[in-house]
């Protein structure tokens, strides 16, 4: 029987080495996994890579999950938001490495990384500083440039919606690099508000079909990042 | 040039978003940066439907929800809660940048720091060695969509011009900008330079072009 | 008011010209939006070059295009299916050209298209002769092929439901290429089982935004393509 | 070689299909090419749960329906009438070969007009000058699928080996098949070449190895 349920947390991001990539869902608060990546905390692997769009916010989630050192480097289009300061500091002092890709191109290498496309051509980025030192070809008279997909060990996401399967379902635009960052990682982890029984999701309508999805871990009341940075919360 | 200490003329940031607003056309889609381009939604002449898309997700973004309507999860790429209307559609970020990358949207409205005559933009980086870099969808905005308009103060806040002969900040993309909204003029970026197409009340050509660094024409009534 | 419907089936193909490029929907008959390619017929023009899975069966819908003598050249995977005629006679006999895409490589360049992607690398049709003459470079120690976006003048569709904005659902299989070749086209026209108000459309389960479509024609009771074909219809 | 009249001997069709089944584990991934890689489906032992992609859009592709349930917009690659299973997704074109290209697929059973000994497989083309070439998905499939499998004949009907030292007709792909299945016996292609993995009842490895065009040996019991 295919149950891609595991008992506790701890489970949910077991095997997460030291050196590992990890792709983190979310635009903002939006679908950020934070109770997985508080587990990530305390199961405490260091020198990971970090994709995700941001650098988190206050000392929680992604935020404390650098702050805890555990993150070498970020691969993100937006590290300067509100209520940011740990990776501003670090990254201030040279203490963490910095890849900025536009947001497009960010998402375009997720999928490709996903459907096994190694290298695609965008317009995005040429003529700016973020095409240097990258291959250039033109095509219907523009030039374009190189990018390359992204694969991650792990993917942890936060989704609305599951069944047994790891069909997906998601909240608004909590939805956002979710779907294409299960598609790109080894072992996708997945915290769900709400498991269902298989068949109550619309074929039609599932976002995540199961094949992309390894681990699920119910987390029904998840915090509410802007909340607990508003609070002063720190963790751990 | 412009003197610090002018006295300030021409449109407010809302009448900026106004004139914007007048421009865009019934059935448009439309994406909205952060800042002054946010609020041009709300001045749509009566009679146009024009659909908003926000590049975290959503086509048919809304305004600001009530306080008990309001989710977390439903936001723009201000990351500030919105509304969806009826008819909206959400996406993974791959399928909204389709949409961008792809051509398919019509309209773009952004900020600046500074937009050159040949209409390169400059709007993620002062290039500051301090500064944290971030890009967010500015490039692939610029890169894609079919018309891009800048909507700035003609000057900044000490009073440098931020239309120029080339742009000194890095890159957002090049020859990209089609037509500026600045509190003093609607400034189109044409093959020859720029060319006033509207000065806000109370302003005339030599005001704007003391403040314009670049060479600057009004454009001929025919 | 945005309002993509039509009145007539002539207003929806109205402006495919000679020489055209058309994607038309459909894995064998499941999607063909076979009322659309009829009105095509009617409409009559010449050389079209047509990007589809297949090349249509008996004598209705694509073959019945095919047959008219409007194509000029096929791009598809897989020509060759039961009941397809028209199109083989046609080919032995030097008469329409045929560029062979592999089914995945098809869709992905249509994508591309789509997406504003010229070009990207796949590792599929390395070292068969649908590879001959590409560029090919090596990824992770293995061989990739070059391979193009693909757009077309026009696309058209078949979809289950659609409102006036032009946000589509698909039904079951149906679904096929049609939602990417939304995305590829200048001009996308759609037959729509049924057109409900807006807002009937549940925002999480929108498979083609309306900003992907352009006309949008109601053919509330398709013909079945395999009746047709077994009751040997001809069109016209 | 073999000889044309030889008695038909080991597995029939059936056969070849339900010693497939009997390798593929409780949870996988699988995609079922045309032929007798459906029949693969219907043999699946009890209390194993596999899901089934087919290549045109659905994941959890249940078996043929009923008359009263029959969709022709529900089909399979090979556009016979499907079911969906509970659980079943539905999607487009693109985001399927998501699944075959990305390597999400755990094993693919595919037809074959040859395999080599370095896994080489044709199965798409005889290379005849008039015939219509079709590729339909499985050049994609090859390159992408984490296990190939190849249900064929040993032999063809005219008794010519189907098991060659180098593939004569155009390829599918290099390198890429795993395990054969044929009527005669379950070879594993090895970097040493073919592998007799298991024997169809009533076959002996002489009878194999008389039919087959390359070195073929037997695995060593050990």
């Amino acid at each position: 029987m295919i149950d891609k349920r595991v008992d506790t947390i701890a489970e949910a991001v077991a095997g997460i080495a030291d050196g590992a990539t990890v792709m983190i869902g979310g635009f903002g608060e939006a679908g950020s996994p934070i109770e997985l990546i508080h587990a990530l905390i305390d199961l405490g692997p260091k020198d990971l890579t970090v994709i995700n769009n941001n650098t988190g916010s206050g000392h929680v989630g992604l935020a404390a999950l650098i702050a805890a050192g555990q993150v070498a480097k970020m691969i993100c289009s937006y590290p300067r938001s509100l209520n940011s300061k740990v990776f501003p500091e670090l990254y201030r002092a040279g203490k963490i490495e910095l890849e900025l890709v536009p947001q497009g191109t960010l998402a375009e290498r997720i999928r490709a990384g996903g459907a096994g496309i190694p290298a695609f051509y965008t317009r995005t980025s040429i003529n700016t500083p973020l095409a240097d030192g990258k291959k250039v070809r033109t095509f219907a008279g523009k030039e374009h440039v190189l990018e390359f997909g992204l694969t991650a060990d792990f993917a942890l996401v936060k989704c609305q919606t599951a069944d047994r399967y790891g069909n997906l379902l998601f909240n608004k635009t909590a939805r956002n690099y979710s779907p294409i960052m299960c598609t790109a990682a080894e072992v996708t982890v997945v915290q769900a508000r709400n498991i269902v029984e298989v068949g109550q999701i619309d074929p039609e309508c599932v976002v995540t079909p199961g094949i992309f999805v390894n681990r699920l871990f119910n987390v029904p009341d998840p915090v509410v990042e802007s909340e607990l940075v508003k609070a002063g919360t720190q963790y751990p | 040039m412009s003197k610090p200490g002018d006295n300030p003329r021409g449109w407010s940031r809302e009448e900026m978003a106004q004139r914007t607003a007048l421009d865009i056309p019934d059935g448009a889609y439309v994406n909205l940066g952060i800042g002054i381009p946010e609020m041009v939604a709300q001045f749509i002449p009566a009679g146009r439907e024009v659909i908003y898309h926000t590049e975290n997700g959503l086509l048919g973004m809304g305004p600001e929800p009530s306080p008990d309507n309001a989710d977390p999860e439903l936001i723009n790429a201000g990351k500030k809660m919105v509304t969806a209307v009826p008819g909206a559609a959400f996406f993974h970020h791959a399928d909204s940048f389709v949409m961008i990358r792809g051509g398919h949207i019509d309209l773009c409205v952004l900020g600046a720091l500074q937009v050159s005559q040949q209409g390169d933009l400059a709007n993620w980086s002062t290039g500051a060695p301090d500064a944290i870099p971030a890009v967010g969808g500015a490039m692939d905005l610029v890169a894609g969509v079919k018309k891009i308009a800048v909507i700035t103060q003609h000057t900044t806040k000490d009073g440098h011009p931020k239309l120029v002969q080339a742009c000194t900040y890095p890159l957002t993309g090049k020859a990209v900008v089609n037509r500026i909204y600045t509190n003093l003029a609607v400034v189109d970026v044409e093959d020859a330079g720029f060319v006033v197409a509207e000065l806000a009340p109370g302003v005339d050509f030599d005001f704007v072009r003391d403040r314009t660094e670049a060479p600057i024409k009004m454009r001929s009534s025919s």
